[in-house]
Order: structure tokens, then C-alpha cells, then sequence
């Protein structure tokens, strides 16, 4: 599963944002735009950003489409929708522009200033989009449906395409609401060819086949049904719900089952039984809920019962940002729950590595009966993305049942040389146990003497071993031998890899390493990977930089080792990776979190 | 097979761990009843599952001979709820304190009732925390003195049953271990039941609560009154926060559909208006179509 | 004060923070009515605490003048018995969303109401999860539709009144956003009440049950009878689990000691047989000694 | 509160163990012998270990008494009382015996054999225990009391101590009683005499005044009261249960207040909101119920809300070993929860420093606003022990209340310098404030921009350095410079106390560094010890060696490292200390636990 990846520079490739106050359509167009790409074949991303009005609030969009496959949200937008001024405020933090952005603004009413953007070169292009929609539609409501008119044609893509989504989306509205909106369009596209002469925008090379567009958590959950899991129980919780939800859908199609539980302990504890009975078995939640599992974490580690936790981080600690993306959770995944209770944790990065960790994460479980924590978060859980036809192969390993021999005398936790020791379940006569979060002996009775205990804990952890051996998964990213190299995980590889590839095109020399799993730790890769660069930069949203913290703690990193690290909040940019390259090494340390 | 000839003896479903229980300990009599009501339905071992949290009572599934799982304090429930949904054809069984499931495991005693999940429920109700060695449970009668209640319990106690009543359960009954005959009853018919059945068993604690407790709680038995009818929640609430009484037998019982019965309806409208047979065809769902014919299942597309 | 003159008026208890609540939902009712039964007592903003959990409607605390705490899911009245047992003279309410309270927060309720815990609490029942945008809650009704139960919710619902009651709550009321007359009445009622006060206020999700869940609550209202004695469990009880009315008014009330008189009564014995009256004083209860005499407090020293 | 200990060689220090079944009065051997010498002015530890019956089964007490200070339980016995050797076997791991230790033991019945001993010269002595009793008493329910007059004539204890002492235990039970454990006491004795000539075990040097005798959760109950305690909410658990009933029996004798709640997860969220109102508030538990506070800690410390949390640890993960000792809740307390969550984790070592680590608690708590975890142990808990008279004293600091000035536009969290901001209480006109765990600005309100987050988590973080400057407490043993440098934390200061001591009088050159704060970590003064010594060998109770890695995580360890570490189950003894000095440095390393 390791992959060496040597990137290719980006081309053709743009990024939309849009923004605009509640029921101005922000959403629809980004999901238009998205789909109208996918469909036309292209690699695409969109992401979605809201106030803190529960409906009706501003809300922005971006979209990324490019004719390559891309692994980030765009960070830096060629096109900048605004849809009011006011709203642009509220989100100016986030939004970067690329060099020579094109804005296409409503102009403000009554001639109020617009707001001096620090980007130089950008491009100001006022577009009456309320009083378009008013002549094309009757109302300003098709105001979206003009912008989407407008970017669709300076980016070249298929109008038929755009059309067919539109009349798709609106179809249960009625013809009278869709002659609007096609008017709407045509109007937004006059307005582009306008404009043509003077940009250029359109991506040249057109895509092939339809591609499949679905968020992070819709991957988790097609991972786990691919992985065979037919039981899922959960609480909802942002920005995880969307698993809970897509496998209360689909769950039943396919005869599993779904139990929307009182709270997460119930959550992960019928998950435990469901597994224990044989199923097989996961739940999906965000930091709160993780924190609520803690105990039952440490109970499947004990009864040695395959259990599979999804986590879609989010903002911490407590209840923190909600809608906001972080990499916090690391420590408590890590080291959460009393006691010395072994457990996996795997990171996904992206939409497809989204499927494809969640089947390692049952694969894990089931082979070596063991918790297994999937790291995702928000940027990736909500994001939209296109994956590869290809992408749903993944091979599925099945859990170790006694054998004939095993039950003549069956002993639950029986000593093995890899720790794993063949596991009954209910309906096998002969194999009749019971189990216990107690310290236990062989046959799973409650066992209190010390020499049992750190005979049971070296079982237990002993199954580390052949999981760091068979699930070395990595990513290397860059030139074999360079001067600097990054370590970074989960989401943060779709910026690190843009950074590393823009680096090595201007001369640099920098590479990559990204694990996907995390504990155990891939370490041999990691030492290679060390022994090919010269000076290391790690790279996290954590404010206590949780990961640097975790290396150091099993390994002895280079002595010119730099952190950058930051809150969440919003998601990790290219441009801020490629800047702390240079600044970071030539600054003098500053003293660490406490 | 035939009344005359049962396969399995009270004796196959011990298993061969000696209890840790004090001698006199009431958890024994519930035990040795739980045994004698598995062989009465001839329950196969090893497609019977004893779900247990953690206090003396919660040692119970390790001195049965199925299938078991001794959990965390106060989630035997939620341990239940996954081995019943993932394998409906188990029997499961829950036990435990009631400190386990009235204090901290209250919550899943509440929405375990509320679905009407297939199980039974056993609970071994000695009105004291026993393996931390007496402290006051949720049923410490107030202004009794225990170890964490020196000047006399504050708090006013719950009746287990009544909370199941008003929780949603459809089968609640109350019994003693003092009174093998009639719990071996009242066991029969909860694991007999269709969907939530629980049976609150006073249990005594010789150590925690004296030798007084045994006596004073068999004084107070009372069968339920002739021809009681246990169909009217109403009336089955007139028989719980009893103080000087102690009524055992079925307080109340009604049908209803179980959890399984209406998951099962679900799953089965989900396989009718809209199977999915494999992974690929469920990624094809998020692939944008523009046509306009309706998609399949009940959202939509990915839902995207 | 005066009656004519007083000194709070509903806006003081306003905060200048602008809900994030939708246009048109429920809980600007709740919220405006609260501020209006605030007045109408004369609560002292700086001795009152409002409590929350996490939903739409646990923003409320951010929306009043007075000390508030915004705390975690399903746990305001964990942090609610904190500050009314550290603090007995403040003026403690809890508030909070269905999922928030009967659901995650479901075992807090049970014991608080069994404690008789001197506060008020008021549940703003949307009979859905709000804040996470359109889940079932455990009081949705069976076979509804949401983004949880997209083939229809399988599980039943339970009535938030009839286990207030069951766990022993000893003042329980029913009111309906959307009727600010009754509902002042009613929070009034609860503010003053002496121990452990549940006010069940249904108050409409516009977003995620739609305009229709506001007409048909507003259809189902029913006063209680004429002349209803609220002081039988019993009868209170035929009130719960309603389908096709929605009884609003005082459905129980009785009169307990509440959890603040029986610990006061804890401490005025200990002070009196067995003031300690510093470290030093305590540490000499571990130096044993061998004399006849008994020692003072309930245990003896230091529970050697 | 730092301390420099240049410890004495072990003298005058007898420790005897005793073994028997349910009903044969181990325990109250154990308290009397233990209480008489506290009572004649020697220093006592008393420990006691049970087999998994919940009463009336197998049963051992150890006590140490000697004339000088004592930090640790008693590892080898010099006598070793067996009622029953069945009852030995169930304890034989546990108990060490000292060289030429004294067996007094019942002859076995029938003339079975007596099971051979692993240490040379102990020297074994039959004594018809129950025979005497009933000659004594009449029945053998005396033998404790017949082997309590061996024992205590032996080592030299005033006679009328013990009798006063027998008196005062069985004064309920009648004269009757009375007379008969006279009559057996006095059996005792005259075995003793006949002894004397052939053994050598008094206790030369007499003791002073009588000496308090407590547990280690007395000890915290006893400082959280002396720092200001009123308010408790906590849930029985073994080992900390005796927290909960120890105030739930005293503080309402100074008109506090106890509230005995639901589960843990209630627990500390009442000790939130009595802080919140301006209580001085503390909960106590052991893993299961810290695990269960996870969600509430994150809160307390997003919300900085003063929050004192005391975990006694036990076996773990999951229920493991109630009733043992361990130390590898040290990850969760540093870790546990989800985000990035500041804390401070301090740690006890004895029965004394229980007592002041609780106060130190409760200052850090209420002057940073912030949540403190201290971490027992069973074997600190649950032991008894003598402390010093003058114990008892120690600094409470209070919470920084807002001035006038503050109140004219109160800010909750208005940033400060160290982090601090003033915090109102209810009662406080013009200090309203609504607090929250989600993130949020200076006046308390939800926030989701990130650059909010970062000014926040930085606040937040901020506060760990005056934390770190002001109490930077640790213990340092042994000679300024020393080739071997030992660190441990918690319970194992003991028995590394002792080894330093022996080796040292032996030639050896060995130091130790032991840090009450173990987080944030008294890193400057580690620093100073390891440039002092040689070699460093790091001693933990953890089969994950949870404290060697939370080191590496953010100091260089000298290349010379070793890691003594083992599951728990028994407490650390001296002997396992000194053996590893030597043997660790010789043998190869192995590998570490993944
Ligand atoms: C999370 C957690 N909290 C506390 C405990 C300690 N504990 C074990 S059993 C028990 C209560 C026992 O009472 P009950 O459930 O009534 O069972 P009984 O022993 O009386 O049969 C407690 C508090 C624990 N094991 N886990
Ligand atoms: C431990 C935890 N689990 C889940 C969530 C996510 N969450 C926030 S509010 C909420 C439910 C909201 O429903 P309700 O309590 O009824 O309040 P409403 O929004 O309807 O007013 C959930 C599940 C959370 N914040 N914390
Ligand atoms: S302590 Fe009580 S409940 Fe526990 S085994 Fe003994 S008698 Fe039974
Ligand atoms: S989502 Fe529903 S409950 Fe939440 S603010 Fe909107 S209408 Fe109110
Ligand atoms: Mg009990
Ligand atoms: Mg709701």
C-alpha cells in the first residue's frame, strides 16, 4: 500500500469561490458547477463554508476543477463570485486570490466603496447579477443561475452539460421556474463572451468519462459497506453526520442495520457487541464523541474485539468549532483511555484514501481483533471530490475463527506468537466464552495476578508487530534525495503536495513523507525517508503540535527540525507550506508550547 | 423432544467457575434460577448470550455456561442492543446491580425500554452498591446510613419498575430470590416475552445491608391481587414506590412491535423499493446524471 | 418594589447578542417569554445562572443578561446541580433541546428529578435534533421520516412528561411556544416551585419539520380538564403519551422536601453532633488512641 | 517546594507480613499492630492485598515499622506469619523475604509438606497458632491476637500499648471476649520469649509521641478540606472510593456539601458548576471514571474553569485489576481528550505528600483557571501510614475575582499577559458573563474564525509557563554527581529512594530525579540533573513505559538510556531497582513495545 508519488505541476487547473448572504443561491451554484465538471469529466473539489446561523446565514463555496487529478481544495481562487459585499467581509479571511483574480462583483448599491483586497493585480469586473436575474427570471432569485452562466462559459465548459444539471436540479419546480433559469444562463454566457477577449480562463483539455462526486464521510461509508461492515451505530454529530445518514439509507438496501443510538458510549458499545456476536461492525463520530467512547475504547482493547471508530475531526477542545477543520485529535487517539490499551490509528487524506483507509480499518480490526481509530476530518469528510473509476478495489481480509481443533479445549485469548488468538462467536458450539474487560487469563476468567497481567499485555501489544510489518502504508512525495523533507498527515497532504511539487519545479529540492498509518508507526520508512533529506519541517494544524510531539516521543528526528504548526479553523494552503520553507529555517527557535 | 426428556439439565448451563459471591449472597438463588429457566426453554448454549455490566451481580455470566460478556459498569445494554440487532436469532440476556443499571447505566435502561429491544432484563436489586463495598444506590431508601451516606441518605430512592413502565417497556415484573418458585416464573415468561422484558429481582446483600435485609423483604411479599389484569400501565403503576409491600409477579404486559419487528419492516421496504447489490453500484450512484427519471432508494442519489 | 414599579423590565434580561436562530423559530417564543417571567419575579441578573447543553435551542443562555452557561450535550444539569448545591441562594434554570436532555442527557434528567433538585428546568421540544440539521430524536414519532431515519423512524417515542413524573420530579407542566400566555403562567408556576420543576415547551423546528409542525401543535392544544387536581401521580399520567391532543397546563404538582432541605438537614446534624473546626482538628482524629471514649462524628475518626 | 534528599541507610526497619483465610483476622492484625506502633511513636506503613472473593476470602497485611522516616511499603519481610499455607500460595508472588527472615507458621495438618521457599536461610519456626488460641480463648478465633503477642514482644513494642490497643478494639464485644485475647496475647508473648535468644529483631531506638496513621485518600481528603474544599461530587470507585466516603462523613461537619452522583461523567460536571459559581470544588476516581470525564475535562479547560480531578490509579485498561496498583494512566491524563486541551497533571509519592500534592492542586487550579489532575495510586491510597505532626501546613492560594475597574466592561477572557483573566462568580454585579465550550472571543461569545481560535488556544496555553516557573516541585535524591541518574514519578519514589540509599552505601554512585508536576514538565531542572549524571535509567510501572515516552517527547535523553518498566499488579520493590542498575546496562537493548 506504500505509494511514491512524483507530482506533476499544476495546469489547467482554476479554483471559483463564491459568496453571498442566505437564499442568494451560494450553494446551489457551487453544487452545479461541481457536478456540471464531474459530469464533463473533470477532476474536481468543492468545499462549502457557513456562518453561524443555523439556516439562512452567509455562506461561501469553492470550487476547484482542474483536467488533472488534484488532492486539495483550491487555495488561492482565479474567480472570485461576489454576491454582496457584506457577506465578502465575513469571509475575507479565507479567501486568497491568485495572482490577477478575476472578481466579478455585484457593484455596491448607492456607490458605497468596495473593499481594498491585498492581492495586487486583481481584476475588478462589476456584473449586475440581481438586475440580470430580475430581466431574465422576474425576481433577483436567479442571481446564481447568471453567475453560474457567466464561469461556466469562461471556463469552457459543455453548456449543454450546465443546462441539463440546472433543468435537473429545478425539475420538480415547474417549466415557468425553468425557463427563468435558462434565460438566467444565457444571460450570465452573454456576459462571459463579453469578457472572453480579455481572459483567459478555459481549461483546454476537455475530460473523459462522467466521474463520481462524494464527500469524505459518503467514502467512509461506501468503504465500510465495500469492507462488509452490515452494522452501524452512531449519534450525529458535525461534520461526521453525513455517515450516519448515507448508511441509514443504504445500510438497509443491502439488509444491514442502523441504530441511531441515545448517545456515543451506546454508540461505540452496541458496535462492541454487534462485533462480538460477529458482525462486522463500526461507528462515526468527531472529537466530543470520541471523548465519550474513551472507556469502551479501552474495553475492545481488552477483550480484544474488532471494533472500528471513524473520527471526522473537527475544532477543540470541548465543543470548540464545529464547522471547522483541525488535526487536534491526534493525542487522544493516540493515547486516550486509562491504562496500556493497544489500539491502530490510520489517517485518511483525501476523498478516495477516505475508501480506501476505512477498508484497512476493518481489514486491521478483524485480522488482528484489535480498536482501530480512523482519523479523517472536516475538510476532507465534507469536501466534495471526483475519485477514479477505479477506486473501489480494495481487498477484504476476514477474522481468524477457531478451528475444529481449536474448540476441543477452546481458550479465548490462548497465547499465539503473533498475540492473535483464534476468536469464537455465538452460534459456534464448543466455542462458548465469556468475556471481560477484567484482566483475564487464557480462557478469559478474571485473573488479578501480576504476572498474568504483563503476560496478557504483551499479548496484546505483541499484535503491533505484524500490523507495522503488512500494513507499512505510507506516502513519499518528491525527489529521491533532497535537501529538505516534510512530514505531514491526513488532510494536510493535498497543500504539502502542491507545495513540494511547485518547490521542485522552481529548483528546490524538498520530498515528503506522508504516513497513513500512524500507530504503529511505518518508523523503518520513516528512517529512509530521514536518511534521505538533509533538514526536516514538520507540518500540522495543531496549536501544540501534536505530531512532532508524538515523533519525537518513539524517534530522534534530524537536529535541524522545524514545526509548522497552527490552530485549525480553516483548512492548510499550499502557499503557507511553500512560505514556511524558507522562513522557518532562517528564524531562531522560539520557545515551544509548555 | 419431549417435556419428559429435556436435553439440557440446570446443571449444563453452570459453568465450572466458583462464584466470588459472600456466602448467603442472594445473587446464588438468582443464579441457580437462571439455570433451572434456561433448561425449562432448553436454550442452546451456544446460541445464548449473558450480557452483564460490572458489580457482584455482573460476575453472574461468568458462572454460565453460554456464550457471555462481562462489560463495562453500566453498559450491558448497549452491549445487548449490538449482539441482538447484529444477530437476532441469539437469546440474549442482560443482567446486573442496580447501581449498575438504575445509576450509571440509567440512560440505556431508559432507551433499551423505549425501543422495546428483544431481550430480557434482569436486574439484581440488593438497594446498595455491593462490590465497592456499600455505598447508597439510586434504591437506598432515604436516610439510610451506608458508607457514602454517614449522616443518612439525602436522596429519595426509584422504583426500577416504574421507570421501565414509563420508559416504554412491555413486560415488567418483579420478584425475589428469596422465592425461587415464583422467579423461576416470572424468568420463564420474561425470556419468553416478545420485545423488552424486564424483571426487577430483590437480591440481598448479607454483607452491606446485614442479615435484616433477607427478613425484612420477605415479610413484605405480596402476590399481585386474583384476576389482575396486567394490560393498564395505569393500574401497573399503582404497584410501584411500594414501601411497606413488596408485590412480586407480572406488574404489566402489553404487545407491541419489538425493535427487531420494525428494523425488520425497514430492511425489508429498503430491499423492495431499492436493493443495492454491490459496491460498484453504489458508487455509480454518485456519478451526476442529468435525466430526468427518479433515482432509486428513499433519498435520492448519495443524497448528494 | 411595587407592583406598578418594577425595577427589571423584560428587555434588561436581554442580551445584545443576536440569536442565530432561524426566521420563525419556536424558541423566540420560549426565549421572549422567559425574559418576560424573569421580569415578571424580579430576578436579580447577577444571582441568576441560566444553564444549557449544546443544540439551537441550548443558545439560549447567550440571549440573557444573567450569568449563563452554554455547556456540553446533554450535560447542563450536571453543571446545573453543581452551581444550585454550591450556590443554593441563586436562582438556577436549566434549558435544552429534547436530543440534549432526553436523549444523550437522559440519565442527568432521571436523577435530577429524583433528587428533587431545587431548579427549574425548561425542555424545548422540537421533537427533532435541530442544530445538527433534521435527526430523529427519541421523542420523533414513529415511522416519521428524517436525515437519520430516511425509511421511517423504527423507533417509538417517548413522552419527556411521563418519565419526569416516573423519576420524581415533583412539579411537572406542559406548554406550547406558540401560546406565550399560558406559557408565562407556566414558567412562573416552575420558577417558584420548591424542588425539582419540568417544563415541557413545544417549540416548533420550522427548518426541519416544516411551516406544518407549528399548525398541527397549535391544533392539538387542550387545557386540562376544569378543575383538575394535579397532585395525583396517577392522574397525571392519563395525560402523557397523548397522539391526537396536547394537553398544556400544570399536568403534576406535589409537595417534598427538596434536595436542598435534606442535605441542609445532613449538615445541621453533622455541624451539631460533629463540628470539625480545622485541619489540625481533623488530623488528630488519625492519632490513635486506645481510650473508652466514642469518638465524635458519625464514623468515628477518620473511618480507621 | 523543591527538595534535595540525601537519604539514610535503612536501620532499625522490621517488616512483617502475615497470611491467612477469610475470618482468621489478618486485617485486624494488621491495624493493631500497625496503630501500636504508630502509638509508641515509630514510623508505620501498613498494606494489605486480598484475593477476588468480595469478603471472607484470602487475606495478607504487611506492615514496616521503624524508628526513622519511611517512604515505602516494606519488600522483604523479616517475618512472615502464615496462618495457613494454602493462603500463602495464593499470595506466594507478593511476598519476598528478607535474608534469614523468621517463618512463624501454623504446622501444616496431616504432616503435609511445607512448600519449599526460593530465599536462603529463612528460617522457619512452627507455632501452634490455633492450638493456643483455644487454649486461650476457647476457640481458634484468636490466633491473630496470639501471633500479634509474637510478633509485638519480637520487635520490642510496649506491652500496654498492645493490650490498650486490644482493649479499644474489642470494647463492644464484652469482657468474656476481652479476657480470652488477654489470655492469648499473653500465649504470645511467653512464645516469644522462648524465641528471644535466637532472634534479634527489637527495635533498638524507642519512638516519641504517637504519630497520626492514615491512608493516602485520606490524606487527599484531609488537603483538599485544608486548601478550602467545600463542594464534592464523586462516584464509588476502588481504589479512590475512601475519598468520597471520607468527606462524605466530614464535610458536612464544616458545612460543606457532598453530592454522591449518577456516574462520573455527572461528577464532574457538578464539580464544573460549583466551581463556575465560585465554589473550590474536587472530584476523585480511578481510569474507568477518568475515562468517562474525558469529554468534561476538555470543557473545563475551554471554558478555564478551575476543576481539581484526583485519579487513584489501578490496573488497567478497561476494569483490569481493581485492586492493584499501576501507573500508566499518565498518557490519558497528559492526552486524554480531544483537541488541544491545556491541563496541569501533578503527581504524590507517599501518604504525606498526598496530602500536599492536593493543596498544590487546588492553588494551581484556582489561581490559572484551569483543570489539575493528580494522580495517586492504589498503593499510595490504600496504604496506611504515619505522617509528621507538622504535616499539616501549607499556602492556599485563591482565585483572582475581577476589581471594580474590571467590572466597568467585564471581559470574561480579555487577554492578560500570563493568560490569566479576572473570573466573576455569580452574586457579582456587572460581572454577568455566559461561558461556553465552544470557542469563543473575549467576552465569552461563540467565535468559529480562526484567528480567534489561535489568540484563544494561545491564551489558553500561555498559562503553563508562570505554572511552570512558580511551582517547579520535584524530588532530587542522592550525591550532586552521581554516574547513574534514576527517574520515576508517583509511588515509585519509595522504593528508588531506597535502592539510591543502598547503593550509594555501597560504593555506587546513583542519583534521582522525581517530579511532583509532571506536566508541565520541570524540564530546566531535569535538565541540571542530567548534566550531572552519567547514565540514565527511567522507572515506571507501565508496560508501554508511558513516562519514557512522554520524556523523549520533548527533551534529548542522554544516550545512555534505560528503561526499567513492567506491567502493575504489585507495588515497585527496591530490589527490582537495584537489580536493573546493573543488569539493564549490561544486556543489549532490546526492542521497545511498538
Ligand atoms: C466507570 C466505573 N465507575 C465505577 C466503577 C466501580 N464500581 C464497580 S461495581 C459498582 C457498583 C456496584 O453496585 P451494583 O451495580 O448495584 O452491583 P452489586 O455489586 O450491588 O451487585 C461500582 C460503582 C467502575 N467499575 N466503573
Ligand atoms: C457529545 C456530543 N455529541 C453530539 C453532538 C452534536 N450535537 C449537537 S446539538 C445535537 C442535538 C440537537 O438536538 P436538540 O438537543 O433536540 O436541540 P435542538 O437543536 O433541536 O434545539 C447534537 C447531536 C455534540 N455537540 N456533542
Ligand atoms: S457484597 Fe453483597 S452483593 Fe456482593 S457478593 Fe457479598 S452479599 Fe452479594
Ligand atoms: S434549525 Fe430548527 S430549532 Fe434550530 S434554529 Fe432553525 S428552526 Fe430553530
Ligand atoms: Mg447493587
Ligand atoms: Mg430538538
Amino acid at each position: 500500500m506504500n505509494e511514491v508519488e512524483v507530482a506533476e505541476l499544476k495546469s489547467d487547473d482554476r479554483t471559483i469561490t463564491i459568496v453571498g448572504a442566505g437564499g442568494d443561491g451560494v450553494v446551489t451554484f457551487g453544487d452545479l458547477l461541481a457536478q456540471s465538471a464531474a459530469h464533463a469529466g473533470l477532476h474536481v473539489v468543492l468545499t462549502e463554508s457557513y456562518g453561524p446561523q443555523i439556516r439562512g446565514g452567509e455562506a461561501s463555496a469553492t470550487v476547484r476543477i482542474a483536467s488533472r487529478e488534484i488532492g486539495a481544495p483550491g487555495d488561492a481562487a482565479d474567480i472570485v463570485v461576489v454576491l454582496r459585499w457584506d457577506d465578502f467581509e465575513r469571509f475575507r479571511g479565507e479567501i486568497a486570490f491568485a495572482p490577477g483574480a478575476l472578481v466579478l462583483h455585484e457593484p455596491p448599491a448607492d456607490g458605497a466603496a468596495i473593499p481594498t483586497l491585498d492581492t495586487p493585480n486583481v481584476r475588478l469586473v462589476p456584473i449586475p447579477f440581481a438586475e440580470l436575474s430580475r430581466g431574465a427570471a422576474g425576481s433577483p432569485g436567479a442571481r446564481n443561475i447568471v453567475a453560474l452562466g457567466v464561469v461556466s462559459q469562461l471556463l469552457g465548459l459543455p453548456p449543454e452539460t450546465i443546462r441539463a444539471a440546472i433543468s435537473h436540479r429545478f425539475r420538480a419546480k415547474g417549466s415557468e421556474r425553468m425557463e427563468g433559469n435558462e434565460r438566467a444562463l444565457a444571460a450570465g454566457q452573454a456576459v462571459a463572451r463579453d469578457l472572453a477577449p480579455t481572459v483567459d480562463l478555459a481549461l483546454s483539455s476537455a475530460g473523459g468519462a462522467p466521474r463520481p462526486l462524494l464527500s469524505g464521510n459518503e467514502a467512509v461509508a461506501v468503504g465500510a459497506i465495500h469492507a462488509g461492515c452490515r452494522f452501524f451505530a452512531g449519534y450525529p454529530i458535525t461534520p461526521s453526520t453525513e455517515i450516519l445518514q448515507f448508511l441509514s439509507e443504504s445500510l438497509p438496501r443491502m439488509g444491514g442495520t442502523v441504530i441511531q443510538t441515545e448517545d456515543e458510549l451506546s454508540a461505540i458499545g452496541a458496535v462492541i457487541g454487534a462485533s462480538f456476536a460477529g458482525a462486522r461492525a463500526m461507528t462515526a463520530t468527531s472529537g466530543p464523541g470520541l471523548s465519550l467512547m474513551t472507556e469502551m475504547l479501552g474495553l475492545a482493547s481488552m477483550a480484544e474485539i474488532p471494533t472500528v471508530i471513524v473520527n471526522v475531526q473537527r475544532g477543540g477542545p470541548s465543543t470548540g468549532n464545529p464547522t471547522k477543520t483541525e488535526q487536534s485529535d491526534l493525542w487522544h487517539s493516540l493515547y486516550g483511555t486509562h491504562g496500556d490499551a493497544p489500539r491502530v490509528v490510520l489517517a485518511c487524506s483525501d476523498v478516495e484514501d477516505s475508501f480506501h483507509a476505512t477498508v484497512e480499518a476493518f481489514n486491521i480490526a478483524e485480522e488482528y481483533q484489535i480498536p482501530v481509530i480512523l482519523l479523517s476530518d472536516q475538510s476532507i469528510g465534507q469536501r466534495k471530490q471526483t475519485i477514479s473509476g477505479s477506486a473501489l478495489e480494495h481487498e477484504v481480509v476476514q477474522r481468524a475463527l477457531p478451528s475444529a481443533q481449536d474448540l476441543e479445549k477452546y481458550e479465548r485469548y490462548r497465547e499465539t506468537e503473533n498475540g492473535v488468538s483464534p476468536m469464537s462467536v455465538p452460534g459456534i458450539r464448543g466455542g462458548e466464552y465469556q468475556t471481560n474487560g477484567l484482566e483475564h487469563d487464557a480462557s478469559g476468567r478474571p485473573a488479578s495476578m501480576y504476572l498474568t497481567h504483563e503476560k496478557m499485555n504483551a499479548k496484546r501489544y505483541r499484535k503491533l508487530w505484524p500490523i507495522r510489518e503488512s500494513y507499512r502504508f505510507f506516502r513519499r512525495l518528491g525527489p529521491e534525495r533532497a535537501d529538505l523533507g516534510i512530514v505531514c498527515w491526513g488532510s494536510s497532504l493535498g497543500a504539502v503536495r502542491e507545495a513540494v511539487t511547485a518547490a521542485n519545479a522552481r529548483g528546490e529540492s524538498v520530498a515528503a513523507f506522508v504516513p497513513r498509518m500512524l500507530y504503529p508507526f511505518p518508523k523503518k520508512d520513516f528512517e529512509k525517508f530521514l536518511a534521505s533529506v538533509g533538514r526536516l519541517m514538520v507540518v500540522e494544524l495543531s496549536y501544540t503540535a501534536q505530531f512532532y510531539r508524538y515523533l519525537r516521543s518513539f524517534m530522534n528526528l534530524p537536529e535541524q527540525t522545524r514545526v509548522y504548526k497552527r490552530s485549525g479553523g480553516k483548512p492548510l494552503t499550499a502557499r503557507e507550506v511553500e512560505e514556511s520553507m524558507t522562513t522557518l529555517f532562517e528564524a531562531p527557535v522560539t520557545r515551544a508550547v509548555a | 423432544m419431549s417435556a419428559e426428556l429435556p436435553i439440557f439439565q440446570p446443571a449444563d448451563y453452570k459453568s465450572d467457575l466458583k462464584p466470588v459471591w459472600c456466602a448467603g449472597c442472594g445473587d446464588f438463588g438468582v443464579l441457580a434460577t437462571l439455570h433451572r429457566a434456561m433448561a425449562k426453554l432448553q436454550f442452546e448454549p451456544w446460541n445464548t448470550v449473558v450480557v452483564s455490566g460490572i458489580g457482584c451481580s455482573s460476575r453472574l455470566p461468568g458462572y454460565v455456561s453460554t456464550y457471555g460478556f462481562n462489560g463495562l459498569h453500566g453498559r450491558a445494554l448497549p452491549l445487548a442492543t449490538g449482539i441482538k440487532l447484529a444477530r437476532p436469532e441469539l437469546a440474549v440476556i442482560a443482567v446486573g446491580g442496580d447501581g449498575d443499571g438504575v445509576a450509571i447505566g440509567g440512560n440505556h435502561f431508559l432507551h433499551s425500554a423505549r425501543r422495546n429491544l428483544d431481550i430480557a432484563y434482569f436486574l439484581m436489586d440488593n438497594e446498595i452498591y455491593g462490590l465497592t463495598k456499600g455505598q447508597a444506590a439510586p434504591t437506598t431508601a432515604t436516610g439510610e446510613k451506608t458508607k457514602s451516606t454517614l449522616w443518612g441518605n439525602p436522596e429519595p430512592s426509584v422504583d426500577p419498575c416504574e421507570l421501565a413502565i414509563s420508559s416504554g417497556a412491555t413486560w415488567v415484573g418483579r420478584g425475589f430470590s428469596g422465592d425461587p418458585k415464583t422467579l423461576l416464573e416470572l424468568m420463564t415468561a420474561a425470556l419468553e416475552h416478545h420485545g423488552f422484558a424486564f424483571l426487577n429481582i430483590l437480591s440481598p446483600c448479607v454483607t452491606w445491608k446485614g442479615e435484616k435485609q433477607f427478613k425484612e423483604l420477605r415479610g413484605k411479599l405480596r402476590p399481585l391481587p386474583e384476576g389482575y389484569d396486567p394490560s393498564s400501565r395505569i393500574a401497573a403503576l399503582s404497584f410501584t414506590r411500594e414501601t411497606d409491600t413488596l408485590t412480586t409477579g407480572v406488574l404489566y404486559e402489553t404487545s407491541e412491535p419489538s425493535l427487531l419487528d420494525r428494523i425488520g419492516e425497514v430492511r425489508r421496504r429498503a430491499l423492495e423499493e431499492g436493493p443495492i447489490a454491490s459496491t460498484r453500484e453504489l458508487l455509480e450512484s454518485f456519478v451526476p446524471r442529468f435525466e430526468e427519471t427518479g433515482s432509486k432508494g428513499a433519498a435520492g442519489a448519495g443524497q448528494a
